[in-house]
């Protein structure tokens, strides 16, 4: 008895691999009601960091290792993940849910873990005076909200005034993010902002496309995540909303969104912060040191999907930093806080992305003390349901940084305020 | 007839029994459209055992389930203890002093034999739910002395060996004794009994009687039972009411009872099983 | 007429077909709670697995793949072959009426004469299995399910009503399909619950346990069979759903949508099922179309339970249910 | 063989209605009680309280808490995660109001505006019964899940609707926040979950609790020997709140740091402290721990062994952990189907008569 109870005990305090190894957890989640975001995003992380294992025996001469622990998308095994893993030398996080990412935030500070949430998390972090140990570029919701009125101001000759505008949203922490920005936006440009929440998961949504029906805004917006986008897309395709005018944020924008509606979503519209597809000549080291070999993570049929691709991109920031913080220290075994320098330090150039395997792939950016949040920009890709695939149709759009810094600091202000946070960088 | 008057009258075995105890005015109650009860009165009086008989359907259980506050009549008065009793919930009734047991055992059967018992007296326990809930000091202390009262009413009823036992476990017999045990331990002035001794063999018959006499001797409770088998009745009871199809058709001592035309009509109309 | 009460008209006329496939979940329930007084908290992961089956036979998928892949380092994933929709239908019933033979065999056949508190957490945790079992066979990706429905507004039904109100009203293809699957769902088994030897022994036991055993109904043969009928149902369910919103976990939770419908309409009845469904589908709809805009929107999670609720504290028994006399 | 009853006689009605009558029992709760106050806070580290005992104590405490509800009064409810949510967000509304008072005490208010909330909707329980009753706590469930979700004043109107506990002290000691200790977080939510179980087993002894057993058992026997069904049943719905209040005001504040309703609060949560308590059984407080324990540690258990110990692929070893849960309820109730609580009573029992088996 007394041995199985030890073998128990064991067992529970186990997850200690050798430490001889940058360690960056991979918060993933193969299962659960969001697994099929989960699984091509977790993939694509894992594989680049293969990759650089295998063609260059790692960082900097130190291996990489993606210990991964599933999630299931839930806060609480999120904390079990965090707590199983800090203890290992993790040396930065990436749970890909804006709900761990607000319960670590103040985890990830006390500890000096750095906290990498591209895309997705707290859009007020991009604020570095407040948010030490976040860093969420290049872009953030409120990027991608702007960035997507400013495409619609385009396409009407840089005038919105008296259009109608829905945005259909997961209605959660997640979905709800982008609002105060559009509100802010439809302000200044005279349109109006009509708000359609659609209960997580999101399977049953006829009473709000038939709101738009009725109400028939010039476009939707929609920010959704899992089941949610698919059927979305499908409700749009049976009211025969026009797709041209229907714009996902980048987390509603992967096949898996648009493949279950068929011809029907033709034309839809995404946002995208990164491109996406093989057309890369990282693919071809991939192929060579990762696929051929038989080291693919997961089933390895994900490999260039948007979200392995956006997987990839993370991989890639993430082991930038750590070249930048080796680079910063003067050793390649560096730690969390070394590592969270590295991340204020980093600095990614279009050169450098060339001679990374991706050109043109990512936008350019430079982080600093005060600027964890990146430029912002985004680009627009639209559906081909015949070809099966994504194309960009716009280059790089900035966001609308007049709108959006006073939103930034009023946010982190307010954070800082109710938690006795001291700016920092003065 | 014995000479009724409010002050009571002297039964064959000289028990000396009160005024009216609880008076029922004639009564009537419907189930939709169809009536169980049509215009009863009659009274039962202080330290009496008094029964109920008939066959089959007669209404018999309606009238204690009257009585238990229950089933509100349509029609007719109660009085208890000289008051009309208004519109009441059955756990009002309850306080007022009347206890039941049931025709189909109607036991807690998650619980104990002891807290069975204990819960006869829930409607004589007064600690709140702070107290309850510290309970050192004063809820424990209550919870001792109803204890020793429930403990009297364990040996009274010869079922000390089956205190802990969940009550789910007992035989049939015992558990018809549990639920006497609960009904006395709230101590009332008016105990209900619904069959008593259906089911029983004849010795467990016997100690049921016993019991009933007992109760009635020693804490000179009165007594309202309901039976069906009428040898068991006659022995037992100081006045019988007899009814059939819902109406009153005779009400005196056993003997009287016995030799009324209408009861040996009705009991002899039926195929008595 | 005015454009509300046209707007209103198609509220109504939507909610009644979401109604309907609200009521093809409830019917499974139904169905066992009926036969077993089982409250199977299974049934909507029954309606996953079972379009994950049907996915899996259709596109020739290899199951536990990644088991397998895991184990013998092999890296298998597909036999390569497509089954046309009706074949593997029919397989995936066949699966189903295995998989109610293993449940009666390794579970309720060893919780016979429980509390009705106990079989429900039996199925609770054949839930739990069943959703590993379901990921482990299939994957947890999203699948696309297409056996062949249409989909998308009908153009018969929106210019007829064009023309009679000037405005077409919008019906979705694969309602009128759910509709009418579910109308014969409905028929069949009142037929065979009528005029088959099986169906009458069914009923039997949904009246009274020991009477049907005495007459020489055996209870294990009763329980595969309730349990593969809510599988064929479940198995419907999962069609109708998941060709609406993709094959994968969400799937399992429509089992929440069945129940508002279950307490108005009663455990125990089919034809409850039914209204009970056409009731909440249509009140959730329009509250959250007139009152939804104004307090927020996503009022239907809540609204559904709440007017059931209201419902049953005026009328406890819920729709078809007897008036409740209390006795002692 | 010194697990005896015999020879343990009792000599006054205290010592017989006292809660571990045998000695045995006694000792090992009181060395049960040393370890866990005196020596673990000592030994505990960051993962096994965040990971491990936080989670299983609270869950311990909303555990209870529907117990005394659905174990003890039989009043099924699948409202849990509402309730657990009004005592998160009146935590938080609290906690930022009046950052000067103690966090105890907001802890407590929470669980006592969550015993107001549980009232209301305890309401319809005079009419609804069973299955229709749980059903019907459902609305509770979404609709305060929505609420919370839908009115800004609630998350002090944040952008996004999470709410985050900032750092709140005991005696100069953190116990929320990003900075508290990990004893201190174990130690705040042991004794709260001591002297709630406590309490729940005084509930329970007594009239009280009593009353609820015979409403749960035979509501309408219960009525007619003089129990109101009314006060009865609020009383439980009342207790049983603030009891889930507190655990929500602990498990957003304590454990999580920060929370958003519809995902730490939702239907899962609800089901999930319902199956706790049908594993460790209805009508036990003790089987409200071992139910927590089951539910908590089990899947960090089995993740530990075929992740770690066995390098199993994640995404595999969390549906074969699946598996082996359904699998082992399944198992768990063919074997006893009264749940953990009984397990244990019978096994104690079978120790009593050891060595003689009959």
């Amino acid at each position: 008895m007394r041995k199985t109870m030890t073998a128990l005990a064991l067992a529970m305090a186990t997850a200690t691999p050798a430490m001889a190894e940058l360690v960056v957890p991979n918060l993933s989640y193969r299962t659960g009601p969001f697994a099929a975001g989960g699984i091509p995003y977790a993939d694509g992380f894992n594989d680049y960091f293969t990759l650089l294992n295998e063609r260059d025996g790692g960082i900097g001469g130190e291996k990489v290792a993606t210990p991964e622990c599933e999630t299931a998308y839930n806060t609480e095994k999120g904390v079990e993940c965090y707590e199983a893993t800090k203890g290992s030398g993790a040396l930065v996080y990436n749970p890909l849910s804006t709900g761990i990412t607000y319960q670590l935030i103040p985890k990830v500070t006390a500890d000096n873990i750095p906290l990498y949430t591209p895309g997705y998390g707290r859009t007020s972090a991009a604020n570095g005076k407040v948010f030490s140990n976040v860093f969420n570029y290049p872009a953030n919701y409120w990027d991608a909200a702007s960035v997507a009125i400013k495409y619609l101001l385009d396409e009407n000759g840089g005038d919105l005034e008296g259009k109608k505008i829905a945005l259909v949203y997961h209605n959660s922490a997640y979905g709800k993010e982008p609002i105060p920005t559009l509100s802010a936006l439809a302000a200044k440009h005279g349109f109006e902002l009509v708000e359609i929440p659609v209960d997580s998961p999101g399977q049953e949504q006829k009473s709000q496309w038939l709101q738009i029906r009725r109400d028939k805004p010039d476009y939707v917006l929609m920010w959704g995540w899992g089941v949610m986008n698919a059927v979305a897309i499908q409700e749009a395709a049976n009211i025969r909303f026009p797709m041209e005018n229907f714009i996902g944020v980048w987390w509603s924008g992967s096949e898996n969104d648009v493949l279950p509606a068929g011809d029907g979503a033709n034309g839809y519209k995404s946002l995208a912060m990164h491109g996406t597809g093989m057309d890369y000549p990282v693919y071809a080291d991939l192929k060579q040191y990762v696929y051929d070999a038989g080291k693919s993570s997961g089933a390895g049929d994900q490999v260039g999907s948007v979200l392995y691709s956006r997987g990839m991109y993370a991989a890639l920031v993430i082991s930038e930093a750590i070249r930048k913080a080796q680079e910063l220290s003067g050793h390649a075994a560096i730690n969390a806080a070394e590592l969270r320098d590295g991340f204020e330090a980093l600095e990614i150039t279009e050169a450098r992305m060339a001679e990374l395997g991706l050109p043109n792939f990512g936008q350019p950016f430079a982080s600093s003390c005060e600027d964890h949040g990146g430029p912002g920009a985004a680009m627009i890709q639209q559906w081909d349901a015949s070809a099966k695939t994504w194309s960009l149709i716009t280059g790089f759009i900035a966001p609308d940084d007049e709108v959006l810094t006073p939103l930034v600091m009023g946010d982190s202000a307010a954070f800082a305020a109710e938690n006795n946070i001291a700016e920092r960088c003065n | 007839m014995k000479d009724m008057n409010s002050e009571g009258y002297t039964t064959a075995d000289g028990r000396k029994i009160g005024g009216v105890l609880m008076e029922m005015k004639n009564i009537t109650l419907r189930f939709g459209g169809v009536a169980a009860i049509t215009d009863i009165s009659f009274d039962i009086r202080d330290g009496e055992i008094r029964a109920i008989i008939g066959p089959n359907g007669a209404g018999k259980s309606s009238m204690l389930n009257v009585i238990s506050g229950f089933y509100v009549p349509q029609e007719g008065e109660v009085w208890f203890k000289g008051y009309k009793r208004g519109p009441m919930k059955p756990y009002q009734v309850a306080r007022l002093g009347i206890a039941r047991t049931f025709q189909n055992i109607a036991l807690f059967d998650g619980m104990s034999v002891l807290d069975n018992i204990m819960t006869g007296r829930l409607t004589l326990m007064k600690s709140g739910l702070l107290s309850q809930a510290m309970w050192w000091g004063g809820a424990q202390r209550e919870e001792t002395e109803h204890r020793e009262k429930v403990e009297k009413i364990i040996d009274f009823l010869e079922i000390q060996s089956i205190r802990k036992t969940p009550v789910g476990r007992l035989p049939y017999g015992l558990k018809k004794r549990v639920e006497l045990a609960r009904a006395l331990a709230a101590e009332p002035k008016l105990l209900l009994l619904d069959e008593p001794m259906a089911g029983m063999n004849v010795e467990e018959k016997e100690d049921m009687c016993r019991f009933i006499l007992d109760v009635n001797d020693e804490f000179g409770t009165t007594i309202a039972l309901i039976e069906h088998d009428m040898g068991v009745v006659m022995d037992l009871s100081d006045r019988v009411v007899v009814m059939d199809y819902g109406k009153k058709i005779g009400d005196g001592t056993p003997d009287e009872v016995r030799s009324n035309p209408d009861v040996i009509n009705a009991y002899l109309g039926v195929s008595h099983d | 007429m005015s454009d509300q009460i046209l707007f209103a008209m198609e509220v109504t006329l939507n909610g009644l077909m979401a109604g309907v496939m609200y009521s093809l979940v409830a019917l499974g329930f139904v169905l066992i709670f009926k036969a077993s007084g089982i409250f199977n908290y299974a049934q909507g992961v029954l309606a996953l697995f079972a379009a994950l089956t049907l996915v899996g036979f259709q596109n020739g998928q290899v199951p536990f793949a990644h088991l397998i892949n895991a184990i013998f380092g092999t890296n298998l994933h597909h036999f390569g072959w497509h089954l046309p929709a009706v074949v593997a239908i029919i397989l995936t019933a066949a699966v189903m009426v295995l998989l109610a033979m293993i449940v009666e065999k390794f579970v309720l056949q060893h919780l016979v004469n429980q509390a009705p508190i106990i079989l429900f957490m039996a199925t609770i945790g054949l839930a739990y299995f069943l959703e590993g079992l379901g990921d482990i066979m299939w994957g947890a990706d999203i699948k696309k399910l297409d056996v062949g429905l249409p989909q998308g507004a009908n153009e018969a039904f929106e210019a007829v009503t064009d023309s009679v109100f000037g405005f077409g009203l919008y019906i979705d293809n694969l309602d009128i399909v759910a509709t009418v699957v579910a109308a014969l769902l409905v028929l069949s088994l009142t037929l065979f619950s009528q005029y088959t030897k099986y169906g009458r022994a069914l009923r039997a036991v949904a009246d009274d346990h020991q009477a049907a055993l005495s007459v020489g109904i055996s209870l294990r043969f009763i329980w595969v069979l309730v349990w593969s009928i809510a599988g064929i149902v479940a198995l419907v369910a999962g069609i109708m759903w998941g060709s609406k919103s993709g094959v994968q976990f969400s799937l399992s939770l429509i089992a929440l949508k069945a129940l508002p419908v279950l307490m108005l309409g009663g455990f125990t009845s089919i034809p409850g099922a039914i209204v009970g469904g056409l009731i909440i589908g249509m009140g959730e709809k329009l509250f959250e179309f007139f009152a939804g805009p104004l307090i927020g929107g996503a009022t239907e999670n809540w609204f559904a339970y709440v007017l059931a609720l209201l419902f049953l504290v005026f009328r406890p028994q819920g729709l078809f249910g007897e008036k409740i006399i209390e006795r002692v | 063989m010194f697990y005896r009853e015999a020879g343990d006689f009792k000599t006054s009605y205290v010592d017989d209605s006292q809660t571990f009558p045998i000695r045995f029992d006694r000792w090992r709760y009181y060395a049960i009680l040393a370890v866990a106050f005196g020596a673990a806070p000592l030994l505990i580290n960051d993962y096994w309280a965040n990971a491990v005992f936080v989670p299983f104590l609270i869950y311990a405490i909303a555990a209870i808490g529907l117990n005394i509800l659905t174990g003890y009064c039989g009043q099924v409810s699948l409202g849990t995660g509402g309730f657990m949510a009004v005592g998160a967000y009146a935590c938080y509304k609290l906690m930022t109001a009046f950052p000067e008072v103690s966090i105890l005490i907001h802890v407590l208010l929470a669980g006592g505006i969550t015993a107001g909330v549980g009232v209301l909707f305890g309401l319809p329980s005079l009419r609804i019964k069973g299955f229709y009753l749980a059903v019907a706590t459902l609305a509770a469930q979404f609709f305060l899940v929505w609420l919370f979700n839908k009115v800004p004043w609630f998350y002090n109107y944040s952008a996004s609707g999470q709410i985050s506990a900032p750092e709140r002290t005991i005696l100069g000691h953190a116990v929320t926040g990003a900075n508290t200790t990990a004893s201190a977080k174990y130690f705040f939510c042991l004794v709260i979950l001591f002297a709630l179980a406590w309490l729940a087993r005084n509930l329970t002894r007594g009239t009280v609790g009593r009353k609820w057993m015979a409403i749960r058992d035979m509501d309408i026997a219960a009525e007619i020997i003089g129990v109101n069904p009314l006060t009865t049943k609020l009383s439980a719905f009342a207790i049983s709140s603030f009891y889930i209040g507190v655990a929500g005001a602990l498990f957003f504040a304590v454990y999580l740091g920060a929370a958003e309703v519809g995902e730490a609060f939702g239907i899962q949560k609800s089901f999930l402290i319902l199956f706790m308590i049908i594993i460790g059984g209805l009508g036990s407080i003790f089987g409200s721990f071992a139910g927590a324990a089951f539910m908590v540690l089990l899947p960090v258990l089995l993740k530990n062994v075929l992740v770690g110990q066995l390098g199993w692929a994640t995404d595999l070893a969390a549906h074969v952990e699946l598996m082996i849960v359904g699998a082992l309820i399944v198992i768990f109730l063919i074997a006893e189907p009264h749940g953990l609580n009984q397990l244990w009573r019978l096994a104690k029992e079978k120790l009593r008569l050891w060595p003689f088996p009959h």
